[in-house]
């Protein structure tokens, strides 16, 4: 059962039709905000609406995937995966916040009375140092936590539960309006990023083609390790952590690793994530994203490359259209759709599409 | 058949944005769309939900009476789940997609924040019916609820007075958030400005949803014997009942440490034993204990309403403050129309300025010619056994709204009028 | 009969010398609220028995006015003339109180029930009278203590006296005054001590003397005070944690199933005990008040036969896949929260305290426990006692244990081992239930209710050590405390964070949580 | 049957290098590993308890360099105990437990211990169920172990070639590319055997390691173990008296986490003490 990558259907399928199917994805991503830029009246108009949507929805898509690298390979099912995610949004916002106050302080600041920033703000007007906080306030908090939790083999069910109380906790702290990020309101009302107004149909081409790039280099990234003797240790892991141990391998470096890679890629996506839809506040460390998120994993199925891209793209595609076709009633068919998945399909989506593809 | 598989995720993939790429667009020339825009799921619904109904009340009336412009309204009702990037992007839907003439809704400060920069780059029309902290004037934003100084003050004014129980010492308690924060923040310096010692003025913050007062409770105790006490809270939502269930059953009653609530309405006393709460007071611009003819109709209209629709609970359906501003905008909206002679945003915009209703509060409300905000009455209610409120204070006519407070420094510089943003 | 002749006999007696008083009642009906007030204050200083009706009926709030200011009292079916037999013009309003009134008329009360034959009458309102006495009354009470054989009204009176005799021109009474208050532990007392001791107030060295005696004595009391209640709350939010937390212990402790809905079981028992609260104020109105208790079984069964159906129909197929339980849980969880907003309306809904579990047990002055908060502490450690008979005193329970250790061994002895899962969830879910019906004591009842509890819930069960009740109880206890020692220090924020931080530290130290095993690692 | 050779008396120096390489397993005591006092595993004083009840109890075990032993004992002896012990698996409350005359083992990580040199079978086959045969033994190999190493490595012919060889000695040949969870048991715990080769350690913990095997599949694993000793320090833990028999050179009896006897199969099973634990007299 476990098949180790999606890679195996990818070698039967014959790489020609793999590089095919996934080239026709990529063209039709790429085209999306071409199209946007065409006037607003032609007939090939991409709308923002349809733009920040896809965008949005490929930001999730990339948590899925950064999920499902610890999850469906190492075997380590984190429930605070919306913690690293938010992290790399608020620094993000950061910036942003620095760019629309100018010289000033961001607005909420002021109102509390402040009249310099706080120190871990310094520097956050250089879009660089932007950048790298980005990828270190995920990346080194993830280190930590696994360095901790790895060494005291902290595992299954208790590693879950950790990761949510951790999410809870960093949920509980961006609340306060003390903390320095805004409280509850978080950070909107954002107007340039590097100098080009964000509402523009150019910036929102750009930022979109920067998480397709995102999404297609985790996912090269992803195929890589699965390939590797590296992600074949990660399986064994997954599967017998004693054998492993007890063959010399040090499973805590590999877990270290692969869940801080994993942390980061949130990051990269969280922040591409916030100047698309214009706001980051502490509920998207709420526990439940993070559930939701494992849910787009098992959805669209676990242990496989392709399958959390689905599962995100089908539970919030499904969103979107629920809470208009029927608002009152969306909840429904959405917790339908989890028992369901999780009855009749233990493999996911992927596997549905696989075993039909099969005689 | 080996190969399928890729090939089929893939085209399933590329279907799914596909069907967010084009959706299919809908034309009706002979009705007028108007969003609704609350949140029906998530942790804010216990609040949001009556106030999509009380919408849609308030548009069948008007096709009722005709329509606008003689069309009828359409109303687009979405969900947007209490969460916040959520508005944006169904904010963005009903302007784009659905090109709604106007849309109602929000609650918090922060879904307002966040559907903020929507409505201003696509210049479209909201009206926001709640109380909230102010510092905030846009032009694409008419807002009904109150202001600082149409609630808060007041309030404090009346706790402070004779009749209020003299009140010297002040236990300002809310959740952390923006609004009760700069409320705070507001009375702390009014409070200051009326002679109030800084030692005498304590502001406590919980986080949301929390359930544990019996801390605070006994605090408020301890504060309470250094002086004739009244506590400020701005709990918000859920919090309230165990804070007044500990209240109550610690033995603090109003006649000792009067409790003055600016989130507390009919609607949240429904679940609440109001029997140990009589006395505690709530600062609103409406209460549905308001006796006058417009509001005997509003609140006939609204239970009729409750149990023709199968509403739950609607043998208790109560109506409150952001209900009537609910209410009180969507008309005034309908006039601006009617006025402006199109659903044109700029014109009735312009049309709106000056326009007046005949409130259910029993006044004439205006809106403000330059401010986007209602010229409101501030009353005082007392809880009532029967979970209603009774008037004790009122103020003589409506107060005009100051969305940029001059309790706090630096707004003196904020102009009067709308700009947007950016 | 007899009473009721009496009753009247003693009205008539009481009617007569109203005619004489020229209308307390009219005179109030007609002041101005700052006359009422003024009113309401000469009364207290100089209590008339005939004027305890009037008084009472003006504290209920059921005296109304017509059209003529005519006062009038609000009876079963219809009004009766205050003064005289008036009868009301119009329909008459009710005369508006507001909290300075209230207050004002409390103290009165408090004056005239002074005179009251009921000596715990008299008691209650010489304490009364120890918060809120007023200098105008020294005489009076003065007077009533001289008067009093009870020796514990005198005491009170005492007390009451002493609190006005601090501004006493003679410093041998404010001494005498200065060291009585010492004996209380009233937080009253240490204001006033420290307000004679602040500016030089007090000027006479011996009274300032006995002064800083009596006001440390008067802090140590008060932090006495302060320390048990803290340690109540701690009690009191540890037992609410453990039984939000109890039915997890079993359906994740030892079916193993991350059950996700779990706080949706206690949502379902708060709900239940809203529709029992319903029917039997329609059904049988006489026996509200004991609504709770027949609460606990309904709620009981109604969450365990919910938790055995879900068990049946979907969490059977996934034993032994223990994260994908937590997705289809997640699931239900969503649908339950629902489909209550949509029988019940996303509003909350009013559970009341019935009267045995409201207000609260004085127990020093600045100490009071409410009684919803006892029951609970000990209905908790009660529905702990049932799940430790239930596991390890019967059949059943044996079979649960041994079916959590080791299925296939089970199913080869003939334990029904389907049979014994849908049990032991539907006990867990039905626990969970009870835990409901005791939160909707505390706080709001409402379609979000189980999500405030699900991570505590969680973490109780974890810290504890899955598959261990005492771990469980251990925790539950050691974290409501934890939070309550911090809170006051740290803010309620900041604390919640900090305990958090803790466990996770915690586990790192102990990973299978507090009372894990010992053993062999089995692989 | 071939005869079994009894090693009398084990001479360090002389175990060193000869007759290393006759299946290319490589050298006895690795790098790093000082055995010049001719005892491989010395463990002494162990004690462990559970909650009060005493697992084991002042154990001391030699085991020379190139000896096969056999551990028996009834069940509940401490044998597995002793064997978490050994990997570090279980801390002893008290006692000494040195690999060679320099590596302290109670202070050694599980993995700190594999990499030293100690391999181990668990009493119940433990495969990658998920990995192939072939990448079983690849991750096996003896090599760099690291993140790092394991993120860029390649296969080189060598390696190959040695894969293929213990394939070969496993005879899983034929399954090279299965997942190793439709194995059979049997081809389970040669996989673990072979796994085991691959990583080429000084000292082999062998837990009951023909459980669920036919006869001729025992047999095959006696004259595997056979050919390893010498050149390996063995210790095999079995409830099977034939299998012993056919292996072992000296024999350690456990009961109650204590040594009850040791020598040879004969002299053990002709013990007094011996045959009342196993009888029940």
């Amino acid at each position: 059962m476990n098949q180790p990558l999606t890679l195996t259907a990818a070698q039967k399928a014959g790489p020609k039709l793999t590089a095919v199917a996934l080239g026709a994805v990529l063209a039709v991503l790429i085209a999306m905000p071409l199209l946007h830029l065409l006037p607003a009246d032609h007939a090939l108009h991409v709308s923002a609406y349809s733009l920040t949507l896809v965008g949005k929805i490929l930001c999730y898509a990339i948590v899925a995937l950064a999920l499902d690298l610890v999850w469906g390979y190492a075997g380590l099912l984190s429930l605070g995966h919306g913690l690293f995610f938010a992290l790399g949004g608020y620094a993000m916002g950061m910036y942003l916040m620095r760019q629309s106050a100018g010289d000033g302080l961001p607005a909420f600041m002021s109102f509390l009375a402040w009249t310099e920033l706080p120190w871990y703000w310094y520097g956050t007007s250089s879009f660089l140092w932007a950048m790298c906080l980005v990828v270190l306030a995920p990346g080194l908090l993830a280190f930590v936590f696994g360095f901790f939790a790895f060494r005291s083999r902290i595992k299954g069910v208790y590693f879950s539960i950790m990761t949510q109380a951790l999410t809870f906790a960093g949920m509980l702290l961006f609340f306060r309006n003390e903390t320095g990020f805004g409280g509850n309101n978080g950070f909107t009302d954002f107007r340039t990023i590097l100098g080009f107004p964000i509402a523009a149909p150019g910036t929102r081409a750009m930022l979109f083609l920067a998480t397709v790039a995102l999404l297609a280099g985790s996912l090269l990234l992803g195929w890589k390790l699965a390939r590797s003797k590296f992600g074949r240790v990660l399986t064994a892991l997954r599967d017998a952590e004693n054998r492993l141990m007890f063959c010399g391998y040090d499973p805590r470096g590999y877990k270290l690793f692969i869940w801080t890679l994993s942390a980061v890629l949130c990051g990269l996506a969280g922040a591409l994530y916030v100047p698309q839809v214009g706001i980051i506040n502490p509920s998207e460390m709420a526990p439940t994203q993070s559930i939701e998120a494992a849910v787009w994993v098992a959805l669209g199925g676990r242990g496989t490359l392709i399958g959390p891209l689905l599962g995100a793209g089908i539970v919030n595609g499904m969103k979107s259209w629920f809470t208009v076709a029927f608002p009152e009633y969306w909840l429904f068919a959405l917790g339908a759709l989890f028992i369901i998945v999780t009855l009749f399909l233990p493999k996911g989506v992927i596997g549905l599409v696989r075993r039909r593809g099969e005689p | 058949m080996k190969r399928r598989p890729l090939l089929k995720s893939t085209l399933a993939a590329s279907a799914l944005m596909l069907s967010g790429l084009f959706p299919f667009t809908l034309q009706a020339a002979e009705t007028i769309k108007v969003g609704i825009l609350h949140s029906l799921s998530g942790t804010m619904a216990i609040s949001e939900t009556s106030l999509k109904d009380m919408a849609l009340m308030t548009i069948d009336e008007i096709n009722a009476k005709g329509g606008v412009l003689g069309k009828q309204l359409e109303p687009v009702v979405v969900d947007p789940a209490s969460n916040w990037p959520l508005f944006a992007e169904k904010g963005r839907q009903l302007l784009t997609q659905d090109k709604v003439a106007v849309t109602f809704g929000c609650w918090t400060s922060v879904s307002r924040k966040s559907v903020l920069p929507v409505y201003e780059e696509l210049d479209g029309l909201l009206f926001y019916p709640v109380q909230y902290e102010g510092e905030e004037l846009s032009p694409n934003v008419f807002y009904t609820g109150a202001a600082p100084n149409q609630q808060a003050i007041p309030a404090v004014e009346y706790l402070m007075s004779e009749d209020g129980g003299s009140a010297e010492r002040f236990f300002l308690l809310g959740t952390d958030y923006v609004y009760p924060r700069t409320t705070n923040k507001i009375l702390r310096a009014f409070l200051i400005s009326k002679g109030v010692p800084e030692a005498n003025i304590e502001e406590v913050y919980t986080p949301f949803g929390h359930s544990d007062y019996q801390t605070i409770v006994a605090n408020i105790k301890k504060f309470s014997t250094g002086g004739k006490t009244a506590v400020v809270s701005t709990i918000n939502g859920d919090s309230n009942v165990p804070f007044y269930k500990e209240l109550a059953n610690q033995g603090l009653e109003a006649t000792d440490v009067p409790v003055v609530a600016f989130s507390v309405g009919e609607e949240e006393l429904r679940g609440i034993d109001t029997k140990p709460l009589v006395g505690h007071l709530a600062a609103w611009n409406y209460f549905q204990s308001v006796e006058n003819p417009v509001n005997e109709q509003f609140v006939g209209k609204w239970k009729a309403y409750a149990k023709a629709k199968g509403l739950p609970g609607a043998d208790k359906a109560v109506t409150n403050d952001p209900m009537e501003a609910t209410y009180v905008g969507i008309h005034m909206w309908a006039q601006a129309v009617e006025k402006a002679g199109t659903t044109d945003v700029g014109k009735v915009r312009d049309a709106l300025a000056g326009q007046t209703f005949e409130a259910p509060s029993g006044y004439t409300l205006t809106m403000d010619k330059t401010n986007h905000h209602l010229h409101k009455p501030v009353m005082i209610g007392e809880v009532q056994e029967d979970g209603q409120f009774s008037v004790v204070w009122e103020t003589e006519s409506p107060v005009r709204a100051q969305p940029w407070s001059p309790y706090i420094p630096g707004n003196d510089k904020k102009p009067d009028y709308a700009v947007k943003s950016n | 009969m007899n009473t009721a002749l009496h009753r009247i006999l003693l009205l008539l007696l009481l009617a007569l010398p109203w005619a004489a008083q020229a209308g307390d009642a009219t005179d109030y009906a007609h002041a101005s609220p700052a006359r009422q007030a003024k009113l309401l204050e000469h009364w207290a200083a100089a209590p008339a028995p005939e004027r305890l009706p009037l008084i009472e009926a003006l504290r209920a709030n059921r005296v109304a006015i017509d059209q003529d200011k005519t006062p009038f009292i609000e009876e079963a079916g219809g009004y009766r003339a205050l003064e005289g037999d008036a009868e009301p013009v119009g329909t008459p309003k009710k005369l508006r109180l507001n909290n300075r009134l209230r207050g004002l008329l409390n103290t009165a009360l408090a004056s005239h029930q002074l005179f009251a034959d009921d000596p715990a009458q008299r008691l209650s309102a010489a304490k009364r009278l120890q918060r809120s006495g007023k200098p105008e009354q020294l005489a009076l009470l003065e007077q009533r203590l001289e008067a009093e054989d009870d020796p514990a009204v005198s005491e009170a009176l005492t007390l009451a006296l002493a609190n006005l005799q601090l501004d006493a021109a003679d410093p041998a009474v404010r001494l005498a005054a200065v060291r009585l208050l010492g004996e209380t532990g009233a937080p009253m007392a240490r204001v006033r001590l420290e307000n004679l001791l602040a500016d030089e107030a007090e000027t006479d060295a011996a009274v300032r003397k006995a002064a800083e005696t009596s006001l440390a004595q008067v802090k140590r009391k008060l932090l006495f005070g302060e320390l048990l209640g803290q340690a109540f709350s701690g009690l009191s939010l540890g037992s609410i944690l453990l039984l939000a937390a109890l039915g997890l212990a079993i359906t994740f402790g030892l079916l193993g199933v991350i059950n996700m809905a779990h706080g949706e079981m206690l949502m379902l028992g708060a709900y239940t005990t809203y529709m029992v609260q319903v029917l039997m104020a329609r059904l049988a109105p006489e026996a509200l008040a004991f609504y709770p208790l027949v609460a606990l079984p309904v709620a009981f069964f109604v969450t365990a036969a919910i938790g055995m159906a879900l068990e049946r129909t979907v969490i059977r197929h996934l034993y032994g896949r223990p994260l994908e339980t937590l997705l289809a849980t997640w699931g239900i969880s969503l649908i339950l929260i629902q489909a209550v907003r949509v029988l019940f309306g996303a509003q909350n809904v009013e559970v009341a305290n019935p009267g045995w579990l409201s207000g609260g047990l004085q127990v020093l002055p600045n100490l009071v426990l409410p009684y919803n908060r006892m029951v609970i502490i000990g209905f908790a450690l009660f529905v702990v006692l049932l799940t430790w008979l239930l596991l390890n005193k019967t059949r059943l329970g044996l079979n649960v244990r041994a079916v959590t250790q080791n299925r296939n061994m089970a199913a080869c002895c003939g334990v029904p081992t389907g049979r014994i899962d849908m049990l032991a969830f539907g006990l867990g879910s039905g626990i969970a239930g009870l835990g409901g019906v005791a939160l909707s004591q505390i706080g709001n009842v409402g379609p979000d209710l189980g999500q405030g509890y699900i991570i505590d819930s969680f973490l109780v069960v974890v810290l504890g050590g899955v598959g261990q009740l005492a771990g469980s109880i251990f925790a539950a206890f050691g974290l409501g405390i934890a939070n309550k020692i911090l809170e006051p220090q740290i803010g309620a924020v900041l604390g919640k964070i900090l305990i958090l931080a803790l466990i996770i530290l915690f586990i790192q130290k102990r990973p299978q949580g507090l009372f894990a095993l010992k053993g062999r690692v089995i692989d | 049957m071939k005869v079994v050779p009894t090693p009398e008396v084990i001479d360090p120096i002389d175990t060193r290098g000869s007759g290393r390489d006759a299946i290319g397993l490589g050298r006895a005591a690795g790098e790093g590993l000082d055995a010049r006092h001719g005892t491989i595993l010395s463990l002494e004083d162990i004690n462990v308890s559970f909650d009060g009840f005493k697992a084991l109890t002042d154990l001391s075990l030699y085991i020379g360099v190139g000896e096969l032993r056999c551990v028996i004992g009834p069940n509940g002896a401490g044998k597995t105990t002793m064997m978490d012990v050994i990997t570090g698996k279980t801390r002893p409350d008290s006692g000494s437990a040195w690999f060679g005359d320099t590596l302290d083992l109670t202070r050694m990580s599980e993995v700190e211990i594999a990499q030293s040199g100690i391999g181990r079978k668990f009493q119940k086959p433990t495969v990658f169920e998920a990995l192939s045969v072939f990448e079983n033994l690849e991750l096996a190999q003896k090599t760099d172990k690291s993140v790092w190493a394991s993120l860029k490595a390649k296969l080189n012919g060598e390696q190959r070639e040695r894969i293929d060889e213990v394939l070969a000695t496993i005879r899983l040949e034929a399954s090279r590319n299965r997942p190793a969870g439709l194995l059979s048991h049997g081809q389970k715990q040669f996989l673990e055997i072979g796994m085991l080769l691959m990583q080429d350690p000084q000292l082999l913990l062998l837990d009951e390691p023909v459980a669920g095997m036919t006869d001729a599949e025992t047999e095959f694993t006696a004259e595997l173990f056979k050919s390893l000793a010498r050149k390996h320090s063995l210790m095999v833990v079995e409830h099977d008296m034939g299998f012993v028999g056919t292996i072992a050179d000296h024999v350690t009896v456990l009961h109650q986490g204590q040594v009850l006897a040791e020598g040879s199969l004969e002299t053990v099973q002709n013990d007094e003490r011996v045959i009342e634990v196993y009888l029940g007299r």
